[in-house]
């Protein structure tokens, strides 16, 4: 191992340049070697390829726990702080404003209010659809005003989608559902 | 207590599942399209020396670590060098048990100041000892694909 | 300059194998509500600034900063993560203390461990993707190559590294929070499984689940809420380089250098005469040793002859984690030198029951961020509390 | 109060698609141009903080470490930041803390990004920026988010997708003087609303590219400034703020936690009145609206206004407000960490009248650049000034 050096005594004495400082002009060349795709395909350049082994199995904890067990059964449950009055969904055991502990839940309905949406053409890894996904924030019944999820939009002219139209989920048969957030197998307008 | 409410049965405690799904592809960057094309092509190992630190860098890095001078120079080290710490590795990448266990090694080669991380080959544990003199076994030429792999492993020599 | 620095509160949870009770959000807020109550003040009014350690592959979410704010009263405030150990951020609400403009700060850190699935593969994206992945090799690698190195130097024996787990396991059977506690033999270790030769998996510390929170204060504000708060006299940090192959695998000069920038801070100039007792990382057996060298902490017969006299142990000269380390407590990932910084803390008060030292004024803490890093954190504390032996 | 803080150099890499260099090669390159800038050499810098995002793009677990010595970490006090896309501003408020500490003299603020690592697209590293039990099930991708957002912000001032395509028309067209740019094309509305939808409101072109590159900059405190310039740049004052995790609790119209992290920089400013007392703006444009929307939240403009002024010309170069006068991010280019840190960089060198042909046209003596990241949750905000 290289003997390490003398220990870098800051140097403050620095000189005074009080010339005008340098500027970047036309012909400086700035660094950065940009390869095309291709360059990577062909290799053209060298490369060293991982793919990672990276498994979780998260906690659900009291909150979350709850939540997804009240799914299986057919419900939308949330949380209520009695010190600001907020009913909340998603639960959580503490209310972020107040900082204090809550356990007070409640049944929210499953029909809600889309707070926004938008239709996507690409999936998550950028491949392009057809059919586009309607993905969309829903205020839940029963929540203070507000109070939203994020989940998809179904059986729905995707023209005809807009803020403020009243859905309704749409539920896993009973059997399949396994406490996810995808027993809502996605929301429908209400006629 | 912080939380009012509690799981108090051992049904209760569940997990969810998942994973982050991480492919990649890494550039070796310019230093390692040297070094990697030099194994490759001749066989011989480059690194870039400071001068001011008097450091010479195997792997070769474009600036030196320590004051920050742009590096430009490549010199060629020798394939031999000697060992400074060997460990034997019993558990693989999943963190189970490896029915062989790898030997790996730091080696310092001649003419280089930092050592290069590798697998020991051809050799035995009773046979190893820090101090002792190694070379590289490459894969034959046609094989190579400029990686770190490109050599096989280490071994031991009489000299 | 400005004035001091204080920790003023401190809350951790229980250090656990595994903990399927509570989410992650669930033990920080568990912690954070400790720590609050410890000084009485509520975070939505009380506190300017909010520091986090995490890394995204530990947790396994990305840009893990979003999901800290809410359980530790922090949302809509300045918050920040630090990818670094507790100690860095404890470093950063210094520093923020410091500039005259916040007077209370919060540092977290906190692990679930047991939620990782593939910790040796998550760990291994650690590794240098060029040099040393693909050679596949469990991370634990570079603790075997680097024992066997600093042993062949130093002269310190394989049983001399075993002696370190012995000591520090045996603290922490009466620390209340730790995790690890046992009582082991020498012999124990002759039927220790290898991980990475010399390193058998008793001189690893194991994993934990828990969090820690501190509150820190300026000096005016910490007199005004505490009765004894505890000093920062000094806090140094430091890394070397990142890449194994130019690195110096037995002294290690980042170590020195971030305690010598705490020492000066902390107008130290013979560390064991001016310190009481020292909480330092011992992620791995010969790591306390190594970092005790670095810290100029060992007597003048050198580590090894340290550990086999009995130097280290709790109420003798110079006491090493008296709390039990990482070693006893448990391995907390990024939460690793907060856990030291606690149970300092709870020397420094006077609180460490059986464990409770009779020197307990001035301490030191340090950190490290574990493999493939060279990246470590020093902090000095003292406490007007604290009895003087 | 602490003590005064001055950029004093400043340098930056190419932003690119994919680069050859390694990230440590791209942050060496950035940090030593930095240095050279201001005749500065490593043994006078005394801390060493690093700003970049997530991990999984350059696909190294801590990361920050790993960059290390590619920033001229070694042997050094190094620290690492992190708060999403908000990094690259945060940086320098991190290393403002550093240095008005009284601790720290002279310290180097790092950002570098090196997104092309990812596979099979840099976008898909987003999926696990959502909650891992009630928002990933669902399959997410970043692009939802923004448009959830930008459909919000245009429902409820009742904007035109033509008016905000003009945020993409400047920026873009500001970056042809970049040299430093990735995408120096210039572009027309027409071609924004005509370019392939991605998620509906959002657009092919409303969008910034995914980039590798790096930038630095050096800070110092005063005394040290005065004696390597006499063209100081002063951080004047910083903000940060991160609201709830629970983004679908919140209404995506407005950025608050921008608004309250705008206060607490302008506080340190001392500006009261910022529709006067900024003459010049780098907010976070990642996508096209997102500059109307930090523009508000940064109080530059009421609630809703920022697209007429837009319309007004007032953001342009030679506006009375220049507004990404860099080209953003949209222009420029998005190595998430170091587009944000670009965007003090450019100000360093507008306000020292050094920006060559993207030099505005009025003079200008104080400016803010802001980023924003996480799930729509976090506002940096730096104020600088001559």
């Amino acid at each position: 191992m290289p003997k390490k050096k003398s220990k870098v005594k800051k140097q403050k004495s620095l000189k005074v340049t009080v010339t005008n400082p340098k500027t970047i002009n036309s012909n400086f060349q700035f660094q950065g070697v940009g390869l095309s795709d291709d360059d990577l395909k062909k290799g053209k350049v060298l490369t060293t390829h991982w793919i990672g082994d990276t498994k979780y199995a998260w906690d659900q904890g009291v909150a979350i726990g709850k939540y997804l067990d009240g799914l299986k059964a057919g419900k939308i449950l949330g949380v209520e702080c009695h010190k600001c009055g907020r009913k909340m969904v998603p639960p959580r055991i503490f209310c972020e404003w107040c900082f204090k502990p809550i356990d007070n839940w409640v049944e929210l309905l499953d029909t809600g209010t889309v707070n926004t949406f938008s239709l996507c053409y690409v999936t998550w890894d950028m491949q392009r659809v057809k059919k586009p996904l309607i993905p969309a924030v829903i205020e839940i019944d029963g929540a203070s005003k507000g109070m939203g999820i994020m989940h998809l939009l179904s059986e729905v002219d995707p023209k005809k989608v807009h803020i403020g139209m009243k859905v309704k989920a749409v539920w896993k048969l009973e059997k399949e559902r396994e406490g996810a957030i995808t027993d809502i197998l996605y929301w429908k307008p209400i006629k | 207590m912080a939380l009012k409410e509690r799981l108090t049965k051992k049904s209760e405690a569940k997990a969810w599942y998942g994973d982050m799904p991480v492919e990649s592809l890494y550039t070796v960057g310019i230093a390692g399209e040297k070094f990697f094309r030099a194994i490759k092509d001749d066989g011989i190992f480059l690194g870039t020396k400071c001068k001011k630190c008097n450091i010479v860098y195997v792997p070769p890095k474009i600036y030196c670590e320590r004051c920050f001078e742009k590096l430009e120079e490549y010199i060629e080290v020798a394939d031999c060098g000697s060992l400074e710490s060997f460990t034997c590795v019993h558990i693989g990448l999943d963190g189970k048990r490896l029915e062989n266990p790898i030997f790996v090694g730091l080696i310092r080669l001649d003419g280089s100041s930092t050592c290069i991380i590798h697998k020991l080959g051809e050799t035995t544990v009773e046979e190893l000892c820090i101090g002792m003199r190694v070379c590289a076994v490459l894969k034959p030429k046609k094989e190579r694909e400029g990686s770190i792999n490109d050599i096989l492993y280490f071994k031991p020599t009489k000299e | 300059m400005n004035d001091r620095v204080a920790i003023i509160g401190i809350g951790a949870t229980q250090f656990r194998s595994i903990s399927p009770d509570v989410s992650y959000k669930e033990l920080m807020f568990e912690a954070a509500v400790k720590a609050y109550e410890d000084v009485g003040i509520n975070p939505r009014k009380d506190v300017d600034t909010f520091v986090t350690c995490a890394e995204d592959y530990i947790e396994g979410t990305s840009i893990f900063d979003e999901y800290v704010p809410d359980q530790l009263g922090a949302a809509l405030k300045p918050m920040h993560t630090i990818t670094g150990d507790g100690l860095h951020g404890i470093a950063s609400a210094f520093l923020q203390i410091k500039t005259g403009r916040f007077d209370v700060a919060v540092v977290e850190a906190h692990c679930k461990p047991s939620n990782m699935l593939s910790p040796d593969g998550i760990e291994a994206c650690g590794q240098d993707p060029i040099y040393n992945r693909p050679l596949k090799l469990n991370t634990h690698f570079i603790a075997g190559l680097e024992m066997n190195r600093f042993c062949y130097e130093t002269g310190i024996t394989f049983d001399q590294c075993a002696k370190v787990v012995i000591k520090n396991r045996k603290n922490a059977l009466n620390n209340p929070i730790a995790g690890r506690s046992a009582k082991l033999t020498l012999d124990d270790f002759q039927y220790a499984d290898g991980v990475s030769c010399p390193l058998t998996e008793l001189d690893v510390a194991q994993p934990v689940d828990g969090a820690v929170v501190i509150v820190l204060a300026s000096e005016a504000k910490a007199k005004a809420l505490v009765k004894d708060p505890i000093w920062i006299n000094g806090i140094g940090w430091c890394n070397g380089t990142p890449s194994l192959e130019s690195r110096d695998w037995v002294h290690l000069d980042y170590v020195t250098k971030a305690a010598e920038m705490a020492y000066k801070m902390a107008k130290i100039t013979d560390p064991r005469k001016d310190i009481c007792f020292a909480e330092i990382d011992d992620r791995y057996s010969y790591k306390e040793l190594q970092h005790m060298m670095a810290l100029k902490l060992c007597c003048e017969c050198g580590a090894g002859q340290c550990i086999d006299r009995g130097a280290t142990e709790i109420n003798s000269e110079f006491p090493v984690n008296p709390s039990g380390g990482a070693l006893g407590m448990g391995y907390l990932y990024e939460a690793t030198g907060l856990a030291r910084l606690y149970s300092a803390c709870e020397q420094l008060r006077g609180n460490a029951g059986k464990n409770q030292l009779k020197c307990a004024k001035t301490a030191l803490v340090q950190g490290w961020r574990g493999l493939p890093t060279t990246s470590t954190v020093v902090a000095i504390l003292s406490s007007q509390g604290g009895c003087n032996g | 109060m602490g003590n005064r803080v001055a950029i004093v150099g400043a340098g930056m890499t190419k932003f690119v698609r994919r680069a050859q260099e390694t990230g440590k090669e791209l942050s060496y390159h950035a940090t030593k141009m930095a240095l050279e800038s201001c005749d500065m050499t490593l043994d006078q810098i005394d801390a060493v903080v690093l700003g970049t995002a997530p991990d999984t793009f350059d696909g190294v677990h801590m990361k920050g470490e790993y960059l290390s010595d590619g920033a001229g970490a070694w042997g050094k006090p190094y620290m690492r930041s992190y708060v999403g896309g908000g990094t690259g501003v945060f940086s320098v408020a991190q290393g403002w803390y550093h240095i008005a500490s009284g601790l720290i003299d002279t310290c180097i603020v790092v950002c570098e990004e090196k997104m092309s690592s990812y596979r099979p697209h840099p976008q898909g590293a987003f999926l696990t920026i959502f909650d891992h039990t009630t928002e990933r099930p669902l399959k997410p991708n970043l692009l939802w988010i923004f448009a959830l957002e930008m459909n919000r912000y245009m429902h409820t001032y009742g904007l035109r997708k033509e008016d905000i395509a003009l945020v993409a028309v400047k920026n873009k067209n500001n970056a042809l003087d970049h040299p430093c740019a990735q995408i120096a094309k210039a572009v027309t509305v027409k071609d924004i609303l005509n370019s392939e939808v991605l998620a509906w409101p959002v657009q092919r072109l409303d969008v910034s590219p995914v980039s590798d590159g790096a930038v630095a900059l050096v800070l110092t405190n005063e005394s040290i400034a005065r004696r390597v310039t006499n063209k100081p740049v002063w951080v004047e004052g910083c903000g940060w703020a991160l609201d709830t995790t629970y983004w679908t609790n919140r209404d995506l119209c407005y950025p608050r936690y921008v608004e309250e992290a705008a206060r607490m920089a302008y506080k340190m400013a001392g500006v009261t009145d910022p529709r006067h007392q900024i003459h010049i703006a780098e907010p976070y444009d990642p996508f096209d609206y997102k500059e109307l929307h930090h523009m508000e939240g940064l109080m530059l403009c009421g609630k809703g206004e920022a697209p007429q002024l837009t319309v007004d010309g007032v953001t342009q170069r030679d506006g009375e407000l220049p507004t990404c006068p860099s080209g953003g991010l949209l222009g420029v280019g998005n190595p998430i960490a170091a587009a944000g840190l670009m965007k003090v960089a450019e100000l360093f060198w507008q306000l020292r009248g050094e920006a060559g042909k993207r030099q505005v046209a009025r003079k200008v003596r104080r400016g803010v650049a802001q980023a924003w990241g996480d799930l729509m949750q976090v506002g940096t905000v730096v104020v600088v000034g001559i």
